[in-house]
Order: C-alpha cells, then structure tokens, then sequence
C-alpha cells in the first residue's frame, strides 16, 4: 500500500506565508525516508499536514489510503491512533510525569473512564511498557520525574518513546536527533531503524545531520523554500552542497536526474 | 381543601425587627404550636418576604406571619386567606401605627417640609415602614419617588431608625411599636429623634395559611392562636392575645397599596 | 491605537456621568469622617455567647458553599468543553463541511448561551426558582449557588483551556486523542494552577455570598453580617468580618499550599 | 489518594449537614411548581414608559461598572506585581540573605494580606464608609465596587502571572530585566487571554452587582431588579433580566472577538 | 580579566538529581569556548547557574569579577546585562512578535515607560538595529511576525538575535545551532566567531555537532554525567569517541592530558 501520496500539495499560512508549494510524492509502505532543507523549507508544515493539524489549501493529501480533506473527526482520530509524531519542539507537556507523557501516546484508543484511572493507577504492565520503551532510549530513571525537568535532549526522547509506544504504521519524526548528541542519535536512529526492518513500519524523519541522512535512509527528499527540489537515492546529493546558503542549486542535479547509486549504510 | 393530610406543619416567619437568631427565640412557640396540633412543627426564617410567599404558592410552606402590604401582596401571587391576628400590648387592640421622624435638631417639623429630602423607608414591602409612610407624604402632597431628593430602602425598621439617629437620611418611615421597642432598649435616644406624624391605626400582622390546608387542620392552629396565654409566650410573640381577621379587613391596605403602585391592580 | 482611544473617551463620559470625583474623595473632613466611623468598629464584639454563634455560623458557611462549589464544579467542568472554542485546522469550515461546521458551532454558542443563562439570572431568582420547588431552607441556597457558580466556572473554565499552548493542544491531538483526552493529557494539566485558583476563589465567593442565603431562610456568616449591619451594631459587624477574614485567609493559603505544589513540587509529585 | 478521600468526607458531612438532596429535587410536582412560577414571569414588560426607564438604567450601569472596573484594573496591575510569588532561585534564601528574603516575602504576604482585605470587607461596608466620606449618589457605589474589585482582580492577576511558563520568565530575566519589564515582555503576553477573561469577566459582574448600588443609593438595573422582584412585578423581572441578559452577552462577544484577535491572529497583530 | 572561574561548582536539583558535580573551570575573556556532553551531563546546567538562574548547591562561581552567591539582586540585573544568553528551548515569547523578542535583549536597561513606550511605536533606530541583525541571520521577513508563526530553526535564530543585539561582554549559547541546517548553522557560527574576533567577546557555546566544535572552538570542555571530564585543546578529542554511548573513557584522555594541538578551522 501507499502510505503517502501528495498531488500538487499547498499550504498556505493565514498570514499569507507559504509553508508548502506544489509538492507531489508517493512514499511505499515500509520506506524509510529522509527528510532535508534549510530551516523555513516545510519540512514540519509536511508532517502537520500529513497528521492532519493542517489542511491543505489545495491539492490532494492520501495518507494510508485515506484522502486526508474527506475524512469525518473521527476517521482522523482512527487513522491518527496509525501515525506517531515525533515533535521538534514543544513536545512534552512541561506539567505531567514522563510516564503520562509517553503513556498517551497510545491513549487515544482509551475510554474516558480508562483515561481518568490512569492518573490514580497505573497497571503493572502499563509501567512495564513505558519502562522497557524508556530504557531503550537511556531515560528510564526519568519514568516518574516531571518532564519539565529533563534536559532538552531528554525531553526528545520522551516524545520518541511516545511514539514508538504506539505501534504505529507510519511513524513522523521532526527532527528527533537535533539536540540530542551523537551517541543518543545513534540509538535513537538505530531504534527508528528497527521499527522500519521488524516491523515494516514506514519512517519519514526530518534531519540536518547529512551523514545520518545518508546512513539511515534509503531515500532523500529535500525541500527548500516550500519545494521539494530533490526526491531519490541518498547518493544523489553531495553533502557539501547542503552547506550552501541557499539549497536551490541541488535542483539542477536533483529531482529527474534521480541516480541509482546504493545506500550507503 | 383536596390536598393529602399533612403529617407536618412548616411554618415560616420574616423576622420584622432583629431578625436574628429568631429561630431559637422562636423555639417555645414551636414546641407550643406542636403539642396542640399533635403534629411536628418545622419553622423556616428567612430574612425576606419574597421567598416565603413564593414557597407558599408552591405548597412548600403552611402558614406565615406576614405584613399587611406582604399578605395583599401575596395574594396575587398564593392563594392564602389570613386567620388571626395579635392584639397590640401597646395599644390594647389589632391595631398599631406607623411614625415618620427626623433627627431632633433637623429643621423638619412637618411632612410637607420634606419635600426635597432624603427619605429612608424600611424593607419596600414593609406596612408600616413604606406603605403608611407614603400615605402619609402623598397626604401632605409629595410624590415618591420624584418629589424627593433621595430614596432609602434600609431593609429593616431598627435600621431606619439608627439612619435618621445617625442623620444619614432627613427622615424616616417606621413602625411605632418598634420605635418604642429600640427606645425602652437604649438603642434609640429620645433626644436625639422626633416625631413628626403618626399614621392611622393598622390592621395587624395576619398568620396566613394556605387554601389547599385542611380546613380542620386550620381551624386548630386559629384555635391554638387563641388559647395561647402563656405570659412568656405572649411576650415573646409581642402580643396581649389574639383574634381572628378575614381578608376584608386589610381591603384598605389593599386599595392605597394599587394607589401608591406597590400592588399591581 | 483606535481601540485606546476609544476607550479612553467612553470611560472619560462614563466617569463625568458617575460624578467621579477624586477631589471629593480626598476633600478635608472625609478623612476625619471615615476615621470616626471606623473608630466606631472597635472594638469587636466578643461576648462569648455571640462568639459561638459565630463559630456555628463559620460552619455552617463552610457547608454551604463547600457543596454549592462542588456542584457547579462536577457541572460545569464537561459543560466547559462545549464552550471551548476548538482551534486548530481539523475544525476549520473547509475541513469539516459546512454542516458539520455549522453543528459545532452551533452547540459552541448554544453552550455558550446556557451558561450566560446561568449567570445573567441572578442568584435571587434562582433562589425563587428552586424555592417554588423544594421549600424554604439551605437547600435552595446550595442550588443557587451551584447554578450561579456553574455559568461563572464554566465560562472561566472554557477560556482558560482554550488559552493552552496549541501546539502542545496539536500533540496531544496528533494521537489520536479526542478533545475530553485533550482535557485531561494537556487542557487540565496546563492550566491546574489557574483552574485551582478560580475554583478556590469561587469558593471563597461562595462563603461571601450572603444575600441568596439569607432571602432563602439558609443562614451562614454573611446573613449575619448584613442583618448585624443594617441594625448599626458596628462591633459585632467587626467580629463578622475577622470571622470572614480568617476565612478567606484559610482558604488563601491552601490555594498558595496546592498551587506551590503543582508548579514547583520537584519531580515524582503525581506518582 | 488521602486528599482525595478527605474531600469526599468533607463534602459528605457538608451536604448531609446542608440536607442536599437530589430526589427532592427531583420530587414529583416540582416540575409543575416551577413552570408555573416561570410561566408568571411571561409575558415581559413592554410598556415604552418601563423599557425607556430601562435603558436609562442599563446606560447608567455600563456607566459605573465601567469607571469602578476600570479604577480597580489600574489599581490591582501594580498590586499584583507583589503578590506575586517569585519563583526562581534568585529569589531563594541562600542567593538573597535572610534579611532581603525576608523582606521580600514580607512584602509578598502583605500585599496579600491587603487584597484579602479588599475581598473580605463586604461591598456594603465599604459602601458605608464611602457613603460616610462622599456621601449618597453613583460616587461611593463606584468606589465600593473598585475597592473590592481591586481585591479579586489583584489576587487573580498575582496567581495568573504566577502560573507563567518559568522557563519563558527566565530567559527574559536572562537579559536583566526588571521585574516590571519581565511583566510586560511574558507574564503579561503570555497570560493576554486570561488576563481579558478575568477582567471582562469582572465588568460583567460589577454590571451586575445589584445590592451595593441600590444600598448607596446608586442606581442601575439590579437595583431596579430587585424592586420589581420584591414587589411581585415579575413581569418587569424578566424584563431586566432580558435586559441583563442582552449586556452580559455583549460583553461575552467582546471577549470572545478580543480574544480570538489575541490568540489567532496571523502576522503583524501588535505593529 | 577572567570570564567564568569555577571552583568545586556543585548543583543538586531540587528532586536530588544531580545537574553538576565538582567543577573546576576558568575561562578568559576573550576565548571561545566549546562545550560537548552527552544528553543530560549538565551542559544547560552549567550555562543556567553562570547566568545566576541557578544557585550553586556549592562551591563558587565567579562571573566577570562577581561572584555570584554574593551579589545583591540589583547587581545581578546589571551583571546580566553584560551577558546574553541563547535558550536551547523555550527561547521566544511565542504571542510577541519578533521584533519585540529581540528587543527584550537590550530591554534590560530600560526604563519602566520607555519598555511600555516599545509596544505603542519603536523608534526608527530601534527598527533598523533589529532589522540589521535580523538580516545577517536571514530571517528579516519575519521581524513583525508573532514568534509562534516561525519554524523551529527560525525560531532558534531569533534568540540568536537577541543574544547579538545587547552587545554583550559573555555570550552564553545552549545547543545555537540544534536545529538548523548546515548552512544556516555556518551562518550562526559565524557570527558568533565575528563577536568573538571583532569585539573580543568571550562565547560559550554548547554544541552537539562535533565537526563544528573542532572547526569553530579555540578550546573544548566535555561533560559526562554533571563531571568535567575534558578540558583542553580541540585536537586531544577524536571524533569517534564522542559518538560512543557513554563519555567517560575520554576522561583518560583528556583533563590533565591536555595536548597543544592547533585548533583546526
Ligand atoms: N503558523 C504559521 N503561520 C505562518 N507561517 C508559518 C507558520 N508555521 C510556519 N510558518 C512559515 O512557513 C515556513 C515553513 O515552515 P516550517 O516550520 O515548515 O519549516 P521547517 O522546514 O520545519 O524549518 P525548521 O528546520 O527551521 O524547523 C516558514 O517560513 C515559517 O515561517
Ligand atoms: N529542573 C530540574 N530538576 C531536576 N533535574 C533536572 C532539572 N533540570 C535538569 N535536570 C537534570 O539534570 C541533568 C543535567 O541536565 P542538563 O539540562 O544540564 O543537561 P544537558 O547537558 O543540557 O543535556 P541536553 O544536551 O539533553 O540538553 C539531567 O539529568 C536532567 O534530567
Ligand atoms: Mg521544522
Ligand atoms: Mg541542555
């Protein structure tokens, strides 16, 4: 199945700002896919929009089979319970222990009354699940400590361990490795690699670091200034040209001229 | 009649002087009421009118001791019919007045100097303390509100009083047997307050019951009223006796009520 | 810019009609005046008798408004979430189709309504209401006061979590939670120092209120003041309000105690 | 758990001791006792002569509810500032010294203490004592409102500002700001909406604040309210509560169109 | 004159969580410093107590010639004003537009009306010194936006700008470049240098890029669980050590083992 498909896919701020323009792709389930371009390109204009907090201003937007303007509420609740997001910022509510924090990311598929339990008691297995997911990413002494309490890098994991609790589909990361350092990076890129190769869940992450790009995904796509200007093999982009001010230039050797060179791991 | 047999008389009461901790004072009557019914007795004090008449109207209350102006009033809203009155320990019958004073040293000798005043009336359902005071100025040819400069709704007799005491206001409107009460007390001076009119004579406070109340049931409580000649009693229910009245007695209360718009014709 | 001036010139005609006047506030004599009738205040009355009248009363306060609050909190609290005015884009016209559209906004203002309703009704002729219903007594005043209280809370209950951090309000979301789950994962947590203080202020409201109380035959410090008062007895009027204060403070601190907890209390407060 | 379980006592004894009861509420015939008593509040008023008395009174209401919210909104911004809880550790006892530290919370439960006092002193007392300096008339009904009024808003400011995001007020003290400036460059923009809610809200309520007017003498539609309603004159009660009504939801629209600007305004709102 | 010295510095959070522990620092003015750790060793820590919104558990810290735990409040404001600071998180005002986020940087000097004065009409200098700083770092299009309209990178530049326009002596940056791009990143590096070149302003910046530190950072400091466990030149750090899960075998390496390598660019 498709797991993403964009026809012509806009979004236009209310301010009048473009986030997106005209943007057309299709991502394979099981993919896992990296995201590139400078800050301002709409690499998180693309996940809101594919999560549904935005709505395109015009274009079509198919995520898992669904087209993403005709679902009802609740057929986005459904299809949302599938994604994981993966904040870059603001990604933990400061207030609530990391244990709430991670545990709602599979609580959109709780009753109310389950829901309000939570906060009174927590099942065993219910702790046993944050716990195992948080040592993974080296937190789990922070279960029970408030997430405004975490350093920055922490804090993102939370938001990795809440997506991963979720067993989802299709997973969106925003730059899950932007202030974390680079051994945390590898385990958290290694953890997002797992889920792609167990079980087939498809990965779109957002990254800066173009050697991690290179070593985690087996796709590029790179936007800049709301288009997306390259759209294949990781070996199709020098690294050197994503230092350069302007992203633009990797257009002339980008999208149609799309090399078949192998993923360099 | 038609209503089901009460198995318990509530009684409420507007305390018309100091209203408070009227129920414990109350309480030798209760007892009294009680054991010549033979029924339990519940009293209810609040410290306004409105309230008490609307729970009659609603059935919630039995009987109650209202003023002149509240019964008539109170008609219209209730079907009520009143059944005794207390015979004035200072004017040896049903009757009793309503007094308009001024401080001592004020230049007012007449109600018609008042025009142009500041003029407190008790509780605006008040007999004594504003329908006989309004009488008595539209007698002396001043209209309230326009010919004054100031209206005062104290709340209370014992307050109007210590108003015009305390030369807050010019002049005030109260009932004479309180006046008197707060003189023998010391909580009003002599000295320091005149009067300056005395109303007519008024008909008394009624005990009100309601229609739907079993006419036997009412007949006892008249019966109870009547035979009440414990001194202590009598004293604490501001009475030498009682005797029955009937809704033609308070027509003229009724009548100057209409005339001087505080009853709706 | 237009709005200050505005503004400005609707409170310079509203302060002429009012006559206000800092000059007669501050004229020569007012002090004196004032002095004298605070002066008459002291001393507080403390016969013992009066004292635990007062005391029954405290109680009977505490009472009253402690279930009048908990009522309009348990009613006001789900009520608040209609009231809510959703933003984010998956509510948007475009989005949800005009019906759809015209439905949530619908119950938005209907909600909205109901507790303008709520409030906009004075406490008296709730009072009146629920007399006609259940009697005389403290019950009416409860109702009242929770009916009241609920068109307060709930308006203030509804802005509150509508101000949340949207993009936290967005995470939330992005799970696939619904808006009650929003309530309790990032709505509730977010805004639990503000919640718990209008909540406990409303209660101090609650204790304040006298007039329902008394017009219903229910009692409480309040009606006791302002019957002490309209009789000028200015001493026992003292009492009353050290009775109040005490109150107040209590319920001050214990706002300060809960609030300090939920915004500083480090690490593992909710386990 | 253990508070949970002391609220729930608590608010057992309180509504056993304040008799509440659901199924006498519920009771048959009720229902009947209250439609009749709102079927007698039908048909409103309309007679020119009342509806003209009426709209005098509402401008006459909007008048002093607005200069008395407006006295205490002027008032209650500086006071709140110290009655702030200073959250931060430069204003831990180690960093300041006993002395400072104790001055500071010295301060801080003084203006507490003040605003307890503005609150806990009944609107009526503080009508007497306005009445003793400036005598009858709109003029102590303004002040009595603004006085108290200054006691909720301060309190409510001070634990709005509190409440904060800290990490925003330490970035902007990260640049040496004072205080005041950290009020106007975060607590401030970051509690906007709040802030409006709290003090719209407020004017609503001094709209509607009946007893202290009529008590000095004042005016406006409560007062008139609670005439008719003690008069039996129901149909001019529903009236003023349309009237009422009609105010209460113009301020309502106000806030919410104020708000919406604040929280959703794209781009170049503030230039 | 010296910038930072630390002596034993020692912060214990309030829950007991270690944030550093026993440190030992002096840094001149002048220097620039990079500041490399793990997620969680203590690096937001360090630049949270030199900017006085942490106390020290113990120890002492001496910021410019102050030292910190003896300074009055008022001193500390005026010492901050010398600083600036650049927020890894939570570093906008996200209601406030951008021009008023970069504002607040020199705000600190300000009278009470002239920071009220700001929202109703800013001055032509005070736009075109916003203005120009916005420039270099590419985001002067969104100068009257509300903050919270910006991306995450664009976001992070404004804090940069603010940090830039108080002209401060020390300049105190947490992970600046976390998340932007490799190009927008070299422009914020080098802006930073500029300060540190043209105005001899001594920077601190927290970096988890190893390839910028060494290309950027005259000196390096590396954290690992609240410990200083290097202190020296760029080049006694290899690269791959950084990328290992656990910092502490560079410990052996590094303090005391300080090697002299020129820093390479
Ligand atoms: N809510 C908004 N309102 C108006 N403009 C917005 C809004 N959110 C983003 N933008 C603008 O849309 C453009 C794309 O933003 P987006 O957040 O998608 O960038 P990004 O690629 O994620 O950048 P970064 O790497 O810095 O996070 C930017 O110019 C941004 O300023
Ligand atoms: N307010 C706090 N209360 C309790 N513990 C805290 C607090 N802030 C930070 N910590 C803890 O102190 C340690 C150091 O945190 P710090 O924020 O200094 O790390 P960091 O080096 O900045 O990490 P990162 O690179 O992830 O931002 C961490 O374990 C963190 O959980
Ligand atoms: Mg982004
Ligand atoms: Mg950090």
């Amino acid at each position: 199945m498709i797991a993403v498909e964009a026809r012509n896919l806009t979004k236009i701020y209310p301010g009048g700002v473009y986030g997106l323009r005209d943007v057309n792709l299709k991502i394979e389930e099981g993919e896992m896919v990296g995201i590139l371009g400078p800050s301002g390109a709409g690499k998180t204009t693309l996940f809101r929009l594919i999560n549904g907090a935005l709505h395109p201003t015009s274009g079509r937007l198919k995520i898992l089979g669904r087209t993403m303007s005709e679902i009802s509420l609740n057929a986005l609740r459904e299809l949302r319970r599938k994604l994981a997001v993966i904040y870059q910022q603001h990604n933990v509510v400061p207030s609530l222990p990391v244990v709430y924090n991670v545990l709602m990311g599979s609580g959109g598929s709780l009753s109310l009354a389950q829901t309000v339990r939570l906060f009174f008691y927590l099942r065993k297995e219910e702790r046993e699940e944050v716990f195992a997911v948080l040592r993974e990413l080296g937190i789990e002494d922070k279960m029970y400590s408030r997430a405004d309490e975490l350093s920055g890098g922490q804090q993102q994991r939370v938001a990795v361990a809440r997506a991963i609790i979720s067993k989802p589909q299709l997973v969106l990361a925003d730059e899950p490795i932007a202030s974390v350092d680079p051994g945390t990076a590898i385990k958290v890129m290694e953890t997002l690699r797992r889920l792609n190769s167990e079980r087939g869940t498809t990965i779109l992450v957002s990254l800066h670091q173009i050697d991690f790009a290179l070593r985690y995904c087996s796709r590029l796509l790179v936007f800049s200034h709301g288009r997306l200007i390259y759209d294949g093999d990781p070996g199709g982009i020098r690294a050197i040209d994503l230092y350069q001010e302007d992203f633009d230039h990797v257009r002339c050797k980008g999208i149609g001229a799309q090399q078949s060179a192998e993923t360099k791991i | 009649s038609g209503q089901a047999q009460e198995t318990k008389l509530r009684v409420g009461l507007i305390p018309n002087q100091s209203p408070d901790k009227v129920k414990a004072q109350y309480e030798p009557f209760r007892k009294y009421l009680s054991e010549k019914l033979n029924m339990p007795v519940e009293l209810f004090v609040a410290v306004d009118y409105t309230a008490v008449v609307e729970a009659m109207a609603s059935g919630k209350l039995d009987v109650a001791y209202f003023g002149g102006l509240t019964y008539v009033q109170a008609k219209q809203r209730a079907e009520i019919y009143p059944s005794v009155t207390e015979i004035d320990r200072y004017s040896h019958t049903t009757k009793y007045h309503s007094l308009i004073i001024a401080p001592a040293n004020s230049p007012v000798e007449t109600v018609a100097d008042l025009k142009g005043k500041t003029f407190a009336f008790g509780d605006i359902n008040s007999t004594s303390g504003s329908l006989y005071p309004r009488i008595m100025l539209d007698r002396a040819g001043i209209k309230v509100p326009e010919d004054l400069k100031q209206v005062i709704y104290t709340g209370g007799h014992d307050a109007t009083a210590l108003a015009v005491q305390n030369q807050t206001v010019d002049a005030g409107g109260v009932e004479d047997r309180i006046f008197y009460t707060l003189v023998e007390q010391g909580v009003i001076d002599p000295d320091k307050v005149k009067i300056i009119a005395r109303s007519d004579p008024i008909e008394g406070y009624p005990w009100v019951v309601r229609v739907g109340l079993d006419k036997d049931l009412v007949e006892r409580i008249t019966q109870a009223f009547l035979d009440m000649d414990d001194p202590e009693l009598l004293k604490l229910m501001r009475a030498e006796g009682y005797a029955r009245v009937s809704d033609a007695d308070y027509l003229y209360i009724e009548e100057e009520a209409q005339r001087l718009g505080l009853l709706r014709k | 810019m237009a709005v200050v001036v505005i503004i400005l010139v609707v409170l310079g005609v509203s302060a002429r009609e009012t006559e206000f006047s800092l000059t007669t506030l501050f004229q020569a004599g007012n002090a004196e005046a004032v002095t004298r009738f605070v002066r008459g205040l002291w001393p507080p009355e403390t016969n013992v008798k009066f004292l635990r009248t007062i005391f029954g009363l405290m109680v009977e306060t505490i009472e009253i408004s402690l279930v009048g609050t908990a009522l309009a909190v348990l009613v006001a609290f789900p009520l608040s979430l209609l009231a809510v005015r959703q933003r984010g884009e998956e509510f948007s016209r475009e989005r949800l189709g005009t019906a759809r559209w015209v439905l949530r906004w619908s119950l938005y203002y209907l909600a909205r309504a109901f507790l303008n309703l709520f409030r906009g009704i004075p406490e008296l002729v709730w009072a009146l209401i629920f007399v006609t219903a259940v009697g005389l007594g403290p019950l009416p005043g409860v109702l009242a006061l929770a009916v009241h209280s609920t068109g307060i809370l709930g308006k203030l209950y509804a802005e509150m979590f509508e101000s949340v951090d949207q993009r936290l309000v967005e995470m939330v979301r992005s799970t696939g939670a619904t808006e009650m789950q929003v309530l309790f994962f990032a709505r509730l947590p977010l805004s639990l120092p503000v919640f718990l203080s209008y909540t406990l202020f409303r209660w101090e409201c609650n204790m304040r209120a006298a007039t329902v109380l008394g017009f219903v035959g229910a009692g409480g410090i309040g009606t006791q003041l302002m019957i002490s008062m309209k009789l000028f007895r200015y001493n026992e009027v003292m009492t009353l309000i050290l009775a109040i204060l005490i109150l107040i403070a209590l319920v001050d601190i214990l706002g300060q105690f809960l609030r300090t907890r939920v915004l500083d209390a480090p690490g593992k407060c909710l386990r």
